[in-house]
């Protein structure tokens, strides 16, 4: 096998999230890198998994990356493609293991904000997206893994818009407001994989991608990350099949997976 | 003194003071009554587009975009709207992406939202701008979950349904309509959120096929689409093709909104274009990629965008012209039947390059 | 303590002492619990229909009456849950018509009613009969409408519907899990029904056709199908034919229940007779007219009856011997079809006479 | 045109009935003799009805008569079959005219009993079949006509079980109840229309079957009938025209036509 460039940290986040995915799941999958990660865990380790997504669509044949969420690759021959209530009806249902969130900003207790950048919704810095089905998956998936990229900006005390609640104010919290599932299991970053302790359910470091210590990701980020008892893992890289894999078939024109400025 | 019992604190965030602005999307006796009232005779409901829009979408109407943001959506019947120079719409819908250029426009003036956007393509810069300056009120957020119940909850025909969504959320605080309650099922302490029934005054729904007295099927995601039939105050069908009405009849497995929703129906071939239609065509990506990434950084880019697409253009036709004609027809049909694998699609080449210029350079806009 | 909160007058009503009884049908936890525990895998899901009873339906389950009373109902599934002697189920379903048989040898002792009878065919002496003689238990009454919102309201994924249903009507004295509350969304009063999403244990489905791992593929009414297969714990598919898993793929324009939800898989040719099965064969109406108005009348009647028909049958082929066979097939298909205008119906004759003894005369049970 | 015996009651009912129905209109039809009269309806003066059932099936080719209202013959060549749910939710919606009803007992402010005979649910003289539909159609319809046979044991000061409400206790209560619609427009029976006073609501003639005195109409009922102000009118009755095709086409084999008993 030839030389081959190392994992980027896109491509990191998407092998890390695709680590997620247990063979057999119903995974929910979102636009973006949950949908690079869904692609590349079923030509891998996961080939028997069901995808579904907010647009309806359900258990689609093997195809390409869709260029949106609605797109036919999404319900490729699928057997039945459903109506968006009862999309989000089949996670409440517990007919769904996982869901992925993107996000533009998050807090220690996984509370997410798609929403905007800014204290006033009437008259933000800048207005975001909304929350899509982003508040239904964290409202009513049973496990829920969250993605985006690490900076203090983004990794804030608190979240400009609680858009999606992740563990509230922590400990019971989520469960007393009415939520459904365990809340999220995971957060993967550029920088590495958080979990949430058990009792507190703050934000705690689980692996640092290769070449990230604990410092340069706590400066990445606007509050205190708990770390776990022991040595810091370093977050699995993918190997060389793999990134070929990646890179060749699953995301081909660099559209999730290339970094911003290196792509043509 | 309004009928309806609004969240208190949401009006109070959202700076409404005047909440008759909220009744229409909750006023169920109305929409009832306008239903009553629909002709429910077999008659040939055919109009041209311009007729359509101007007959039955009003200024300050509630508009749902339907669809999935590009997706088997009206696009056409939007430009048309520009072109009518409708004002004062309330744009509703899951995804609510086509307000932004709308609002531009001044089409569009305030916004139920649950997503604005154009997923990897980022948030949309234009909608952002418009919200910044005022040139959109704000009148509910929602997630695409919510909203669907509440269009949902129409059509099952319930005044609203509970839900599990929204609860600890800061939706809550901007969303007028919704409120906390204890499940009543329930002993124990457990919150749901009331979502009342939704019912916009008017929806514009593309479809595959349709007969003339608005019987229309459907195929690829059906996202809220016949919730909204039978929810809306007046419902326009624009159809890919119209079929007799036997065929409706004899090829009835798939999704079919009833005629009796159903005030016009349109022949409306690449009625979606230049979004995607299961079945008839791909997106013009290029197109996509150009509105978000170059025509909605500023006003000027965005004015002239609309001007060349929509503005100077008559009908669909003039508008496929510029995206490549009959050539643009055959690949887009192509690539779209290979993805959904009812074309052969090996050494199908799915690639595009973004647009530099609003004229096709290769004479096909991917 | 219940963690449920049910209406105390039905409560009192009903006669009911301890409320447990009535906490499956709204327990959603264990039934999301159920649902997160099903092997989610593209398995082979086949069983015997033997198989699939006895490991699926267990005695003092909530089993759902599918199908519309005698149509796509899978009578053959309910002969071998009587075969198997299974005991105590609370039977509910809209219409719930097949619970009166088998609530005469035990079957079946508790009922969520909203219809038990025959149409035309008159009340159902033999329900009558069991209710005064307190063979069964009624734990619910409902309507057609306020139960579908219950089952409906399981698949959407929402805690409970408020319905404009029932109002007024004695229903509500009789329905402990139903209350009158006050529409949140309107500040004059406007009562509602909150009517909770109902979970039942096992749901039996019988279809068209299905493939191994349980997508499967329904033509005619759904009534409450679709909610059900969603709602319950347990969920058996028998299936006219299974087809390969490309089948469903391909032909996919038509209503469809998700692998996901389903347990085993049952090739069942003939699992809807005596019953009609859209496309495929008609009612025996000699049949159902010699249940009700001859089997019905008397207890010593109702065993002979299904003494010869379900008990000394193995199986539905023995079972569609007595009707007539393959005969029996070959006119119930043309007659269906006919009805349906996909065979020629000029000339087909629908007439039927009344049926005199439990043998057949004519060789074939019209 | 040859001799043609002249309607029985049954026929009566099921022409009264069928007179009911405009033009157009959309038309929720539940078993028996609704259905005969929505055929005939449909074969004579209102060829363009639309029917919907409980059943989900709409708008059939026209068929012969179905044997039960889940029968193909409800949903023949239908361009759309609703799920029971949405069927009843186009009536909630203001998509249907008018629903039919059939009933057991019935009380001078159209309340309807469907559910039993006696005094306690759990131990009646005669349990029947429960609501159905007939509660929705009641609850929802914009108009409803109901329908039965005329007898002091049927029509009685107060309804068994208030299966489905009519006027409840008369005057306004129905809209205080919280019901939509207009409640029920017409009582059809083998002895007359009736219709309800406005204010009222109580059950008023309306008109008399022929060879029925308002005195026999009193005495086949267990409350006091209202009187209209004037001359009682005499229903009118089919033509020879007609009732041969009632006889003919509607119900050939007289499944709900003939008098029980005068079947053969």
């Amino acid at each position: 096998m030839t030389e081959i460039k190392p994992a980027n940290p896109l491509e990191m986040v998407a092998y890390s999230l695709a680590m997620q995915i247990e063979d057999h799941q119903v995974v929910y999958v979102g636009t973006g890198l949950p949908m690079v990660a869904a692609i590349l865990a079923r030509k891998t380790h996961a080939p028997n998994i069901t995808l579904v997504y907010e647009s309806g669509a359900q258990d689609p044949l093997e195809g390409g990356m869709p260029w949106s969420v609605g797109g036919p690759f999404t319900w490729r021959k699928s057997p039945i493609i459903l109506e968006m209530s009862y999309s989000f009806g089949q996670a409440y249902n517990g007919y769904v293991d996982i869901g992925f969130l993107g996000f533009a900003q998050i807090d220690r207790y996984g509370n997410i904000n798609t929403h905007m950048i800014g204290t006033d919704l009437l008259k933000p810095k800048v207005r975001l997206t909304g929350s899509g089905g982003n508040n239904d998956l964290s409202s009513l998936s049973e496990k829920m893994v969250l993605v985006g990229i690490q900076s203090p900006d983004k990794f804030v005390e608190k979240v400009d818009f609680i858009t999606s609640v992740g563990f509230l104010e922590g400990g019971d919290s989520r469960k007393k407001a009415g939520l459904l599932g365990e809340g999220p299991v995971a957060v993967v970053t550029n920088a590495g994989v958080y979990d949430f302790e058990p009792v507190s359910k703050r934000m705690r470091v689980k692996s640092l991608n290769p070449g990230v210590s604990l410092g340069l990701a706590q400066m990445a980020t606007g509050f205190e990350l708990l770390k776990p008892d022991g040595e810091i893992p370093v977050t699995p890289a993918p190997s060389a099949e793999i990134l070929a894999l990646l890179r060749n078939e699953v995301d081909p024109l660099g559209v999730f997976i290339s970094m911003p400025g290196a792509k043509q | 003194m309004s009928a309806f019992d609004y969240n208190r604190e949401a009006v109070r965030n959202l700076g409404i003071d005047d909440t008759k602005i909220l009744d229409p999307l909750v006023d169920f006796e109305s929409a009832r009554r306008a239903h009553i009232n629909k002709d429910r005779s077999h008659r040939d409901k055919r109009l041209s587009l311009g007729e359509a829009i101007g007959e039955f979408v009003r200024d300050g109407d509630v508009l749902t975009d339907t669809g999935f943001s590009y997706v088997r959506t009206p696009m056409q019947a939007y430009f048309e709207i520009m072109r009518q120079g409708k004002k004062g719409i309330q744009m509703i819908g899951s995804p609510n992406s086509n307000q932004s250029y709308m609002i531009h426009f001044g089409v569009c003036s305030c916004s139920h939202n649950s997503y604005s956007g154009a997923e990897m393509r980022g948030y949309d810069r234009a909608y952002s701008r418009s919200v910044i300056e005022g040139k959109t009120r704000i009148l509910s957020e929602w997630s695409h979950g919510s909203m669907a119940q509440g269009f949902k909850a129409a059509q099952l025909g319930v005044p609203g349904v509970f839900s599990k969504q929204l609860l600890g959320s800061d939706i809550l605080r901007y969303n007028p309509y919704t409120k906390v309650m204890q499940n009543p099922m329930r002993s124990d302490p457990d919150p749901a959120v009331f979502v009342p029934a939704l019912y916009p005054d008017i929806a514009v729904i593309h479809v595959q096929t349709a007969d003339r007295f608005g019987n229309a099927r459907m195929y690829g995601p059906p996202i809220n689409d016949i919730a909204l039939a039978a929810a809306a105050r007046r419902l326009i069908i624009t159809a890919e093709e119209i079929v007799p009405p036997g065929d409706i009849r004899s090829n009835n497995k798939g999704v079919v909104i009833p005629f009796t929703c159903v005030d016009a129906v349109v022949e409306l071939p690449y009625g979606a274009a230049p979004g995607s239609m299961p079945g008839c065509y791909y997106w013009s990506r290029q197109w996509w990629e150009k509105l978000m990434r170059w025509a909605c950084l500023s006003d000027e880019n965005i004015e002239e965008f609309f001007e060349y697409w929509v503005f100077s253009s008559r009908d669909q036709f003039d508008f496929i012209e510029k995206l490549g004609g009959a050539r643009w027809i055959a690949n887009s049909r192509k690539i779209t039947k290979a993805e959904e694998y009812d074309n052969e699609d090996l050494g199908v080449d799915f690639s595009y390059k973004e647009f530099k210029t609003l004229e096709t350079e290769t004479g096909i806009y991917y």
